[in-house]
């Protein structure tokens, strides 16, 4: 037994928010930086996972297996393919940019309630977020994921109603209000759904007697557990409900913006870049592998929503007047793509929408966080309020727009290669699809562009005009993100190299091949 | 004459008490026709005895007695504290508590 | 009736009695009850013997002893083997010693025990005239407002009375889901009823309230037993007997008819149906499943808390024993019948309770609705009618308890003027206030709510799981939603606490004794273990899973 | 030597980083920096361009492979670089023109404070330019593609606080996406039907995929092309885009990145071939847009937006050639480099010209500049006889060899284009003229304009930073202006010829494109003549209207057409109101579904339970009584049930 590196990834940040929620009230620097390091050492960890993993090995590396509620037949069994490591290490990756670029967001307003310390609860709370996220990439028990997928809820759901954005247009009752709303929003809709998967997980249960994925996957292969078609097609819906909730997809979305929108920035990060991305992970881990005839079947429907969810969240980023609701319609439509992406069963498609998931991860990332820096210093979230911050903060500006084209997919940018595959994959099988598809990128250059124009361009207004430019803990949390930006738009062969050979497997479970290329098929 | 005879007095009586109960306001009287609901079943447990023809139904008349003696003191207490503290047994008095 | 039979039973009674041999009670296997039976007594007694001023450590005392004690002898059997193999029926047929009673009735005990803890806690409430008080009234029969109850409370009474009541109670639960023939059961049922009809009534503050709750409960539950009464009067006539397994074998089919004189009776279906359906009734009234229901929110919030609490957690644990006794042991050859009926009653219990619970606005009431609900998702269990079905609704009874007996122990510690502080309104920014109460707090409610890694969670999936194997996915699909709705008010209060800005003349959070500390402690450390490593208990609760008849 | 390709690009592309992320401390240094890089990779042009004239005709073509970009299953995508004579043709006149025109920045911008992310930008430019047209696969010519977007979105918009130059800059990118659509739908297609988008592959495997979608293919080029060269229907944000500075203008906006329509089209010729439809489509919208831009251009009273619209119209002849075929593309590609020299050196000119004039653009306030700014007079009047075929100028030979491709297409087709290729010609005398004739002849109407009027917001706010508003007093550029100028008139003058004369230039780019000679209906000599013809009569024309009576310094309110074409022939309001309004209007509608529709029915259901809720709680009226009532009716029921049960 070899040291469970898996475990000890999700561990980590786990052991961390328990000391970072202890460290005393007075002390509150100290759970930042303790929080901090925290991440980093995850991130190294992480690392190590990426180092020791290889693409042409087995489907599932570094695997434990525990026995843990014999009764419930539940193992606590942990392996990761490709798909799943370049979604740990993105996690990995992000967290500490999140809680660096969340530095001052939980610092307490009103110092006199002594007992009452936000700031350790913030940063425990994203440790615990993280922790739950990495260890459901790496769960390849049915149940224990769906155990995290609904644990993860409630640090969320603290996170976005207990740290709201200060920079609100309304007073502070308001606020509150909106804010709880917000998080009783998210926590609900994505309760429902988890609630409805746990329907589904125990007619799993019912009909394969455990909740080993490897076990069921390899007796759905080999035929030794077949299930009726009937049952198969209502167990999958159950699970991509669930799934099309956290995505989200249409017309299960409305919960993204407010929360985004209510959520500081970097808690928004959380939710789209890193906790959203469970969803479209187990699109592509659970239903495909589980129910591949249920998927192939539902996969038209599926197909269309996406796609309503790919125009309808452009147009609808296009009519936002927050630039924090902006960004949450555009990542709809993002994950439209990835949707579209995984089930156009192509290897091109679910290749690109896997680099996608990360890829969005990390130009979102980029862009909300600077978005954030700009919102923290002008305290409002309309687009309005702004205008002409590139000429007094010219770094912001230019960070702004960097993250700005990659949302838009600029080629050269890592967005790009991702956006195409999809685009590719869907289009080799639904030409039709991938057309309309494509006009989703003259959409987001539409709202990105408009976005930049007014906030950034045009006269400065008289509030910005006094407007600090970019810090340098700011500026240390963008440039690598940016520079990351860039090297995966350059050079993205390591992730296709690992990501590639899980997809393959994932393609021979639903039984599909990429269609020939018209020359050959015609010779 | 049959014995089962009875046991329709007895569904009466039932019937009588539980009507009672619902229909009655002051406490003491639904208390009393719950007592008349337990009299019947005892008179039922006694008709089926004979029926059977063992003697299991009258020894449970007589628990049966026992512990409706038991909840006339329980009830009684709480029916009298309940009336010296609003000077009225009507139960329909007692609904602070609702919806 | 033929004269033969007249003569028959004439001369049965007519013979000279040559001599009755004495009943064989197996006292070993029956400790746990008369241990804490006879510490009542002595509770009794210490009540007429033991100067007022020490009367209260000595209740406390005998009653920490006699439950612990007899939770002892409980493990004590139960490793003995008679859980498992060595279970049989004690006490010519009355009482059954088996795995389902000893484990529900560890759970009464530790229940009762956790429980006595809260009714002992006597530091929430500020001192009166120098004496510490707790949330019983100083003198019961005194009126309230008037001038004698001021002078009880001037000279420091207290009703120490609770002590022996809440043993008696106690002593009756651990029967009732033990009882193996239908005359035990309804003794059971009024022994630990009657006590905690006079519990309600004994509130410190809002006595007006609690009489009302108090008369409300008993009138109510004597109306049900006595349907209960009157169905086992109608069982004892189909069968002729009330011991289960007899009537079990009547219904079968599988004894001998007894003399044709009682063709009309014996067996006939009509007695049986109606017989089984008015003592379950009675049974459902106690779990207080809709439409039996409409007692437990009054009550609820009438009776004083840490009643409110023993009652939420001991009753359902009870009752659900006896119940499930009853449907497995007696009335398994009836399934067909009592099922469909069953899944009514679960359907609209789960239902009801999570819809109503919405637009609480009261937390004891709240509680009391979501206990309903609870009592629906475990009927699901219920109707599993399989070994799975026993074990996962004996699991979820113990995480249930914990959890309650917690949260009502919390509730005691929101205080303001007029003592607990119930109203929701009041609860706002809890948790900028005293985050550990409040984050304690949401512990249980999410433990309620059935999120993963609490009880909760364990003890719902078992319950569905178990439902679904025994084909009931309608149900688990039904459950599911209610489930959903059930959360939306549990995430209410939640949101209270955590995000809305503290009222200025909001409730103070007493601190309090390390007796409601330990209970508030061991409800969240069940709840924890029990979410996060439930295996033992699961293995616990499946073997424990097997009735004897 | 192939290894030298890379470097073409690398050296601008480390210019634009070093600029871009340099910081203030390069304020000083940043325009030579930039200046110096784009020279370099001028130079390794020039090298690599020795090196193909020292080879063989057929094996002038160089690869250099870097790394496999993108592989995903059949899909491979490599950075990999292809130099053939096409390519190269098209690196000498990027890198050469772009550093002449870094040249002519360093004097241009030089109050502005901004001056070094504009050099950062412009090298952006040249190494987007260059990776576009060395590219050896669709994918990554479509990253340059759109790089070159990317860095004329940044120039456009360089005056970033003037809202117009920043809704400019937006119109242009958003435009060119539009065709970015036809080129990513089109290699798509490629995909689809190869299973390959690189160059070779694609365009040798032509014969076995079918003329459908070749079709297809050839029309999604053809959406791009009209994107990035402006041409009609995606031509509108060329005019727009004049808000750049003049430099950029000339740079992108006349000599390089509007002709990338043009490399593309005939880079895919074998493609084209192979689907006369898309051919067709491809002959025609050059015609359209080389009479639309030509009109447009006669209405101007901006000295740059007049120039934008002769840029729109030879593009136009390109286009038109490159639909020709094999009969075409040299051609095409022999006017888009005299172009290139020519325009450049009028946008240039007119760059000089503002300069002297506080930056004023409206040719109604210019007049008589001949005297005070000499050498742009001369380098302009060459370029501008450049631009209208005046015989033995560089216009001459490459104009004209197209219109006689044009009727050689042959059929009424043949007529049809060549007519309208006549016809351009005739107006574009016409406007040229009249540019020339108001900008430098006539009287001085500068004089008593004291400022530049508010009505008419000046083009280059830089004036600020120059300081004076007075009454403008017009002096020659600086050196570092003017000799950018001389060169490109030079190459105005003489590289007709020299390309023409003994049809080097069809040698030198036969191998890639192909070449065959069309049999015109009307001979050679007759298309000379007739163009001729009517240059003078257009010539004639315009000096009849602008030479012979005063301008009028307000526009005369003029004809419908001239009205229709001061408005861009109408077709930005078409846009306006039926894409920005209707736009708006969708997005606003579907906003309110998605607050009242799609989150309504969500909390509907929330609210829905809450109602029932209250009613039910109605239930629970406190009597006890009513409990027992629902105790018994429920027992009863359940009574009844088990009977019922029974019963069935």
């Amino acid at each position: 037994m070899s040291f469970p590196l898996l475990t000890a990834t999700a561990a980590l940040p786990a052991v961390g928010a328990v000391a970072t929620a202890a460290v005393p009230a007075a002390k509150r620097t100290a759970a930042k930086w303790l929080a901090l390091l925290v991440s980093l050492a995850t991130l190294v960890l992480a690392g190590l996972v990426l180092a020791r993993f290889e693409p042409g090995g087995d489907r599932y590396q570094l695997t434990e297996s525990h026995s843990w509620i014999k009764a419930f037949g539940v193992r606590y069994e942990l392996g990761v393919d490709g798909i799943a490591v370049a979604l740990l290490a993105l996690t990995a990756l992000l967290i500490p940019f999140v809680i660096l670029a969340g530095w001052h967001d939980a610092d307490p307003l009103e110092t006199n309630s002594s007992r009452w310390r936000p700031t350790q609860g913030f940063f425990a709370l994203i440790l615990a977020v993280e922790a739950m996220v990495i260890l459901s990439f790496e769960a390849t028990d049915v149940f224990l994921f769906y155990i995290l997928f609904e644990a993860m809820l409630i640090p969320m759901y603290f996170l976005i109603g207990g740290f709201g954005d200060r920079a609100h247009a309304g007073s502070d009752e308001k606020a509150a209000a909106q804010r709880s709303y917000a998080a009783v929003k998210f926590l609900l809709y994505n309760l429902v759904g988890g609630l409805i998967m746990l329907a589904a997980v125990i007619g799993l249960y019912v009909v394969a007697g455990n909740f080993s994925l490897q076990e069921i996957a390899q007796a759905r292969a080999d035929g030794s557990l077949s299930m009726a078609t009937g049952t198969e097609r209502w167990l999958f819906l159950g699970f991509f409900f669930a799934f099309a909730v956290k995505a989200p997809l249409w017309p299960l979305h409305t919960w993204l913006p407010n929360a985004m929108g209510e959520a500081t920035a970097p808690v928004a990060v959380l939710i789209t870049a890193v906790v959203d991305k469970v969803g479209t992970f187990a699109m592509l881990r659970f239903c495909l592998q589980l129910f591949p005839g249920a998927s192939r079947w539902a996969t038209p429907v599926i197909m269309v929503l996406a796609l309503i969810s790919i125009v309808y969240g452009a147009l609808l980023a296009v009519g936002q007047r927050d630039i924090k609701r902006l960004v949450a319609y555009a990542s709809i439509s993002h994950f439209g793509f990835i949707i579209l992406g995984i089930f156009a069963m192509t290897s091109q498609g679910q290749s690109g929408a896997t680099l996608y998931m990360v890829n969005h991860g990390i130009s979102t990332a980029a862009l909300m966080l600077v978005a954030g820096f700009l919102i923290s210093r002008r305290g409002s979230r309309l687009i309005a309020d702004y205008g002409g911050v590139q000429k007094v903060a010219p770094v912001l500006a230019g960070t702004f727009l960097v993250g700005g084209l990659a949302t838009l997919s600029l080629p050269g940018l890592a967005p790009f290669i991702s956006e195409f595959l999809v685009l590719v994959g869907t289009f080799t099988r639904y030409p039709v699809l991938g057309v309309i598809a494509t006009f989703g990128i003259v959409l987001a250059a539409l709202y990105t562009l408009v976005l930049y124009q007014r906030t950034m361009t045009g006269p400065v207004k008289a509030e910005v005009s006094a407007m600090p430019d970019l810090k340098v803990r700011e500026l240390v949390v963008v440039a690598p993100l940016i520079a990351l930006l860039i090297f995966l738009g350059v050079y993205p062969k390591p992730l296709t190299n690992i990501v590639n050979p899980a997809v393959q497997h994932t393609m021979s479970d639903v039984q599909k091949k990429d269609p020939k290329p018209a020359v050959e098929a015609a010779q | 004459m049959n014995p089962v005879y009875y046991l329709y007095l007895a569904a009466l009586l039932f019937t009588i008490g539980a009507t009672g109960v619902l229909i009655r306001r002051n406490a003491i009287v639904v208390f009393m026709c719950v007592e008349l609901m337990l009299n019947a079943c005892n008179l039922a447990f006694v008709a089926f005895s004979r029926l059977h023809g063992n003697l299991d139904g009258q020894i449970i008349a007589f628990f049966t007695m026992v512990v409706a003696a038991a909840e006339v003191v329980v009830g009684l207490a709480i029916i009298v504290s309940l009336f010296r503290s609003r000077h009225s047994a009507s139960v329909d008095d007692a609904s602070l508590m609702k919806l | 009736m033929s004269p033969t039979a007249v003569h028959s039973l004439w001369t049965t009674a007519a013979d000279p009695i040559s001599k009755i041999d004495a009943p064989k009670i197996e006292y070993g296997q029956l400790s746990p009850t008369l241990i804490v039976i006879s510490a009542a007594i002595v509770g009794v007694l210490v009540e007429a013997f033991v100067p007022r001023r020490s009367r209260y450590y000595a209740q406390v005392f005998v009653s920490v002893v006699a439950l612990a004690a007899a939770f002892a002898a409980v493990v004590g059997l139960a490793a003995g083997g008679y859980a498992t193999t060595k279970g049989h029926i004690a006490a010519m047929g009355a009482v059954a010693v088996d795995g389902p009673a000893l484990f529900l009735q560890g759970v009464i005990l530790l229940t009762g025990l956790v429980a006595v803890f809260t009714f002992a806690e006597r530091r929430l409430d500020p001192e009166a005239h120098g004496n510490r008080v707790d949330s019983f009234a100083a003198q019961a029969a005194s009126v309230p407002g008037s001038d004698s109850e001021r002078a009880a409370v001037k000279a420091g009474f207290t009703t120490t009375e609770v002590f022996p009541l809440a043993l008696f109670a106690i002593g009756g639960m651990l029967v009732f889901p033990a009882a193996n023939d239908l005359l035990t059961l309804f003794v059971a049922l009024e022994v630990f009823s009657l006590p905690l009809y006079l519990l309600c009534a004994l509130a410190r503050r809002k006595r007006i309230m609690s009489q009302e709750a108090a008369v409300k409960y008993f009138l109510l539950g004597a109306f049900a037993s006595a349907f209960t009464l009157f169905g086992i009067a109608l069982l004892y006539g189909y069968a002729g007997s009330v011991s289960y397994a007899t009537i079990a074998q009547v219904v079968d089919g599988s004894v001998r008819t007894v003399d044709p004189a009682l063709a009309n009776t014996m067996g006939n279906d009509a007695l049986l149906l109606i017989g089984g359906a008015m003592v379950v009734m009675g049974l459902l009234f106690k779990v207080g499943a809709v439409p039996f229901h409409m007692w437990t929110p009054d009550v609820y919030q009438g009776a004083p808390t840490p009643v409110t609490g023993f009652m939420a957690a001991a009753t359902k644990v009870a009752a659900f024993g006896a119940l499930l006794r009853l449907l497995y042991v007696v009335l398994p050859g009836l399934r067909w019948d009592w099922r469909p009926v069953m899944w009514a009653v679960a359907i609209v219990t789960m239902l009801g309770g999570a819809i109503v619970a919405i637009t609480q606005t009261d937390i004891k009431r709240l509680l009391a609705y979501s206990s309903i609900a609870h009592a629906g998702f475990i009927l699901a269990g219920v109707i599993a009618m399989n070994p799975d079905g026993i074990s996962s609704v004996l699991f979820y009874l113990a995480a249930y308890s914990f959890v309650t007996l917690g949260a009502f122990a919390v509730v005691t510690l929101v205080r303001d003027a007029g003592g607990e502080a119930t109203h929701l309104s009041k609860w706002a920014g809890l948790g900028r206030r005293s985050p550990l109460v409040a984050a304690v707090f949401a512990v249980f409610l999410l433990a309620f709510a059935g999120i993963p890694l609490t009880s909760g969670f364990a003890g719902k999936f078992a319950v569905f799981k178990a439902a679904a194997e025994g084909g009931a996915t309608p149900l688990v699909v039904i459950g599911v939603i209610s489930s959903a709705i059930a959360a939306f008010f549990y995430i209410r209060v939640i949101v209270l606490m955590f995000f809305s800005e503290p009222r200025p003349e909001g409730p103070t959070v007493a601190v309090p004794s390390p007796l409601t500390s330990t209970a508030i402690a061991l409800g969240v450390a069940v709840t924890l273990v029990l979410g996060l490593a439930p295996q033992y208990f699961l293995d616990l609760a499946g073997q424990a899973g097997v009735f004897v008849r | 030597m192939q290894n030298l390709i890379a470097l073409l690009v690398a050296a601008p592309l480390l210019g634009a980083a070093v600029l871009l992320c340099g910081g203030r401390r390069l304020d000083r240094s940043g325009h030579l920096i930039g200046t110096l890089l784009a020279a370099v990779s001028f130079v390794i042009g020039v090298v690599l361009f020795s090196d193909l004239l020292g080879r063989g005709a057929d094996d002038r073509t160089l690869n250099q492979h870097l790394f496999s970009w993108v592989p995903v299953g059949g899909f491979r995508a490599d950075i990999a670089f292809q130099l053939d004579q096409l390519s190269m043709t098209f690196v000498l006149l990027i890198s050469g023109v772009g550093t002449l025109i870094h040249i002519y920045s360093i004097g241009y911008m030089e109050h502005d404070e901004r001056r070094r992310r504009f050099f950062g930008y412009l090298n952006l430019f040249l190494a987007a330019m260059l990776l576009l047209v060395l590219a050896d696969n669709y994918l990554l010519l479509y990253v340059g593609w759109e790089g070159v977007g990317l860095a004329s979105y940044l120039l456009i918009g360089f005056w970033q606080h003037k809202p117009s130059a920043a809704t400019a800059a937006k119109k242009a990118f958003l435009v060119n996406r539009v065709g970015d659509l036809g080129l990513s739908i089109a290699i798509m297609l490629m995909f689809t039907t190869f299973g390959t988008f690189a160059f070779g592959p694609v365009l040798h495997s032509v014969g076995d995929a079918g003329e459908g979608r070749l079709t297809a293919i050839g029309l999604m080029l053809l959406l791009a092309a009209c994107g990035k060269s402006a041409q009609v229907p995606l031509q509108s944000w060329l005019g727009d885009a004049m808000e750049g500075p003049t430099p950029v203008s000339a740079l992108i906006h006349a000599a390089t990145m509007v002709t990338a329509g043009v490399y593309l089209i005939t880079r895919s010729g074998a493609l084209f071939n192979a689907a006369p439809t898309a051919q067709l489509a491809v002959t025609v919208v050059g015609a359209v847009t080389l009479l639309f831009g030509a009109i447009v251009g006669c209405a101007k009273d901006d000295i740059k937006k007049a120039l934008a619209g002769s840029t729109m119209s030879q593009i136009g002849y390109m286009v038109l050639a490159a639909g020709l075929g094999p009969i075409g593309y040299v051609f095409a590609i022999m006017h888009l480099v005299t172009h290139g020299f020519f325009k450049a050196g009028l946008f240039l000119g007119a760059g000089s010209v503002m300069h002297g004039m506080n930056d004023e653009v409206d040719m109604r306030r210019y007049g008589g500049l001949r005297k005070h700014m000499p050498v742009t007079f001369v380098t302009f009047g060459l370029g501008y006889l450049a631009i209208i075929g005046f015989p033995g100028l560089s216009g001459f030979f490459s104009k004209d060899k197209i219109i006689e491709a044009a009727f050689a297409k042959g059929g009424t087709e043949g007529w049809v284009l060549g007519g309208a290729a006549l016809l351009g010609a005739a107006i574009t005398a016409y406007y040229m003229t009249r540019v020339m004739i108001m900008t430098f002849f006539g009287a001085e109407r500068w004089r008593n304009a004291a400022t530049t009027s508010p009505d008419e917001p000046s083009a280059e706010p830089a004036a600020e930073h120059r300081g004076e508003h007075a009454e403008p007093h017009p002096h020659e550029s600086p050196r570092s202006m003017t000799i950018p100028m001389i060169v490109l008139a030079f190459g105005s003058v003489f590289a007709g010829a020299f390309f023409g004369i003994g049809d080097r230039f069809l040698r030198w780019l036969e191998p890639v494109t192909g070449h065959q000679e069309g049999n015109s209906p009307v001979g050679a000599a007759t298309v000379t003549i007739a163009t001729m013809v009517l240059l003078v009569v257009g010539a004639g024309i315009a000096y009849l209207q602008y030479g012979r009576r005063p301008v009028p310094a307000v526009a005369p309110r003029g004809s419908l057409l001239t009205r229709a074409a001061r408005r861009d022939l109408l077709q930005d309001d078409f846009n306006h109101v039926v894409l920005v309004r209707g736009g708006e209007h969708l997005t606003r509608s579907l906003v309110y579904v998605d607050h009242t529709l799609v989150d309504g029915v969500v909390n509907g259901t929330a609210a829905s339970f809450g109602g029932l809720s209250g009613r039910l709680r109605r239930l629970q009226n406190g009597y006890a009584r009513s409990y027992a009532v629902s105790m018994f009716g429920g027992a009863a029921l359940i009574v009844a049930a088990t009977l019922l049960m029974r019963a069935v």
